[in-house]
């Protein structure tokens, strides 16, 4: 059971490194994006499960339920799944721009074009 | 047992980012990232987080993948292939990785109630919301007024990053006269489709409603202004998919848009400045009405709206930047 | 007690479904035969698994709930289905592509 | 029995997600995101009451709703790139 709940812990390390690959190593602009959004996701997901409470439940207070889960981690990621999804928007905005300016989004061809 | 059901939804969830980091077509990867969002979705309801389930739910069913395909459109959707330094990034993502695994060791269990986190402002927070503020979604609670600056401060974002994305996509292509009117041609969105028109058609005043619900009845269950504006936005997107664009601008200008953009953020500070008016700090809600939790009421109902109109409007401004782009 | 045992039936009949759809959509030899095989967990399974949840729930909020939920996923997903066959016909997929039609030019 | 029903839901979003990572078209990884969004809903139906907390159907009504959008917008993209293009592409991702 103890290994089970680090489990949680070691797919958050996981996700993390999957999404930073893919900032670090793929070329295309998009991709890195969405590489960008799993970090993200790996956040949200440490975040959350620190929040959890063994026989807690959600906390919205009903009748003859005493124990929840901490309100504050789910707070902080609920405005950040918004926030995050606004700025994946401007991140996507400023490639299509990049796209229009340099007619590629892949990142060698970009610094190529650059260099002349 | 529910562990386990976590525990085999985290394995689909590593499964899915590899696919998605591996895939060769970015369209794929975009599909890929819906099921990514869904099974994220699954595991905070598994771990008692009903709100930020239905946020990821109202933003990753609808509205992300709709933006990732409306920037698709403009850039395409093939990937090139290849990485730079494949095997260095490979060896840093591995050692990395390799390190954060040793340093969970150390970490409390999952679930312990004597962890750090619990010790810190989470017990009062759950202690005190019944008391001062007396509604039953403690998450609201917090969100609403014992952190109204933290959720002001993130709005406020929002709306920065909705002008951002208006002032990148709204300037003149180069090449292109400035007075050019690109929606000439008639744009009827799914002509073709028939049946998901008609059932679209059908679902979008539900979907609607559903978001008012969302939006008023965030107080006493899961929800509130973020997830419904999500939803809200998710309507009107759906129109325009199945209408076209020009209709879709029709019935919501771009001008309304804007305002709504700005309306929602100023609606939340100006709610700030009328309790400091009244004699009380920046956002505490409690001298809004004459007893102090119908007060709070009234607050927290003031800025939901605030936040709600906010994101509907950012959301919709910033798919109509992306449609509008691809017009040209 | 009748009502559990009835619930208890549909959502194992619900169960079974799923399963069967799951394993269709992954084995058949084409997209529309798979597209039959998906839509097998989107109408009956749904309808089972959430009238054997409403059975156990009584007459509540959540049946009502429950109800609507259903009646959303009976819209929608025969529309998605159905969405997608006509795209997939228009682009191109052809539906005799696959094992089936081998054995037939064997045969 | 809610157990064995969401076992048997858990198997099958498995069972979709082979589907979605093998294709091999797209639309081939689009029945199978469709399919997913069918069991997330039913998960979470199974789930809220395996918790006890039925007000949290609120989700699976999210998901029933708007999980549609998804499918729509790719087919529109698509419509959008065939009539570009002019010519019938190939399928294929």
């Amino acid at each position: 059971m103890e290994l089970l709940g680090l489990v949680y812990y070691w797919v958050f390390a996981i996700l993390l490194m999957i999404g930073f690959y893919a900032v670090i190593a793929k070329r295309n602009l998009i991709k890195k994006l969405i590489g960008l959004s799993i970090f993200q996701a790996a956040v949200f997901l440490l975040y959350i499960t620190m929040g959890k409470v063994d026989g807690g439940t959600a906390p919205i207070f009903q009748d003859g339920v005493s124990l929840y889960s901490n309100p504050l981690p789910q707070v902080l990621i609920l405005t950040a799944i918004v926030v995050g999804i606004s700025t994946t928007a401007l991140g996507l905005g400023i490639v299509v721009r990049i796209k229009e300016e340099y007619g590629s989004i892949e990142e060698d061809e970009i610094q190529e074009r650059d260099r002349r | 047992m529910i562990i386990l059901f976590g525990v085999f939804l985290l394995t689909l969830l590593v499964i899915t980012a590899l696919a998605i980091v591996r895939s060769e077509s970015l369209f794929a990867a975009v599909i890929l990232t819906g099921i990514f969002s869904l099974l994220m979705a699954a595991n905070f309801f598994l771990l008692d987080a009903a709100d930020v389930a239905l946020t990821e739910a109202a933003i990753g069913a609808g509205v992300s993948t709709v933006l990732f395909l409306g920037a698709l459109a403009l850039t395409g959707e093939r990937e090139r292939g290849g990485s730079t330094n494949r095997l260095l990034a490979l060896g840093i993502v591995t050692v990395t990785t390799l390190i954060v695994i040793y340093a969970t060791f150390d970490k409390p269990r999952l679930g312990d109630p004597d962890a750090p986190v619990q010790q810190h402002v989470g017990s009062w927070y759950l202690e005190k919301t019944p008391e001062l503020i007396d509604i039953p979604n403690a998450v609201t609670a917090v969100l609403g007024s014992f952190r109204g600056y933290d959720t002001l401060g993130e709005v406020f974002v929002v709306f920065t990053a909705g002008i951002g994305v208006l002032f990148l996509l709204s300037a003149r292509t180069p090449g292109r006269p400035e007075d050019f009117v690109a929606a000439d041609e008639p744009d009827q969105g799914l002509r073709h489709y028939l049946v998901p028109r008609v059932v679209g058609r059908m679902l979008i005043p539900f979907i609607f409603l559903f978001g008012l619900y969302v939006q008023f009845h965030g107080d006493y269950g899961p929800g509130g202004g973020f997830q419904a504006g999500a939803i809200i936005a998710a309507s009107v997107i759906l129109y325009a998919l199945l209408e076209g664009e020009a209709r879709a601008l029709r019935a919501l200008p771009m001008r309304v848009l804007k305002w709504l953009v700005a309306g929602g953020a100023l609606l939340y500070g100006a709610v700030g400045v009328a309790s400091m008016l009244l004699g009380s700090n920046f956002l505490d809600y409690s001298v809004l009405a004459s007893d102090p939790i119908a007060g709070q009421h009234i607050g927290i109902i003031l800025i939901e709206l605030g936040v709600g109109i906010t994101v509907t409007g950012v959301l919709l401004c910033v798919f109509h930047a992306f449609a509008a782009r691809g017009k040209v | 007690m009748i009502i559990d045992i009835l619930s208890w039936v549909f959502l194992t009949a619900g169960g079974v479904f799923i399963f069967i759809g799951g394993l269709g959509a992954l084995r058949m030899p084409n997209l529309y035969t798979r597209m039959h095989a998906a839509s097998l967990t989107d109408t009956i399974a749904a309808v089972l698994i959430i009238g054997g949840i409403m059975l156990q729930a009584g007459l509540t909020l959540a049946t009502i709930k429950l109800a609507a939920i259903l009646l959303f996923l009976l819209l929608t997903s025969p529309t998605a289905s159905n969405a997608l066959a006509s795209a997939a016909i228009l682009s191109g997929v052809q539906p005799e592509e696959g094992k089936v039609e081998r054995r037939e030019r064997q045969g | 029995m809610y157990y064995a029903v969401t076992i048997a839901t858990l198997v099958t979003m498995a069972l979709a997600l082979v589907r979605a990572l093998l294709g091999p078209t797209i639309y081939d990884r689009l029945l199978a995101a469709n399919m997913f969004g069918t069991k997330t809903v039913l998960l979470l139906s199974v789930v809220a009451f395996l918790y006890g907390r039925p007000d949290f159907l609120d989700l699976a009504l999210v998901y029933a709703l708007i999980n549609f959008i998804g499918v729509i917008a790719v087919l529109e993209f698509i419509r959008e790139r065939e009539d570009s293009s002019g010519a019938k592409k190939s399928a294929g991702d």
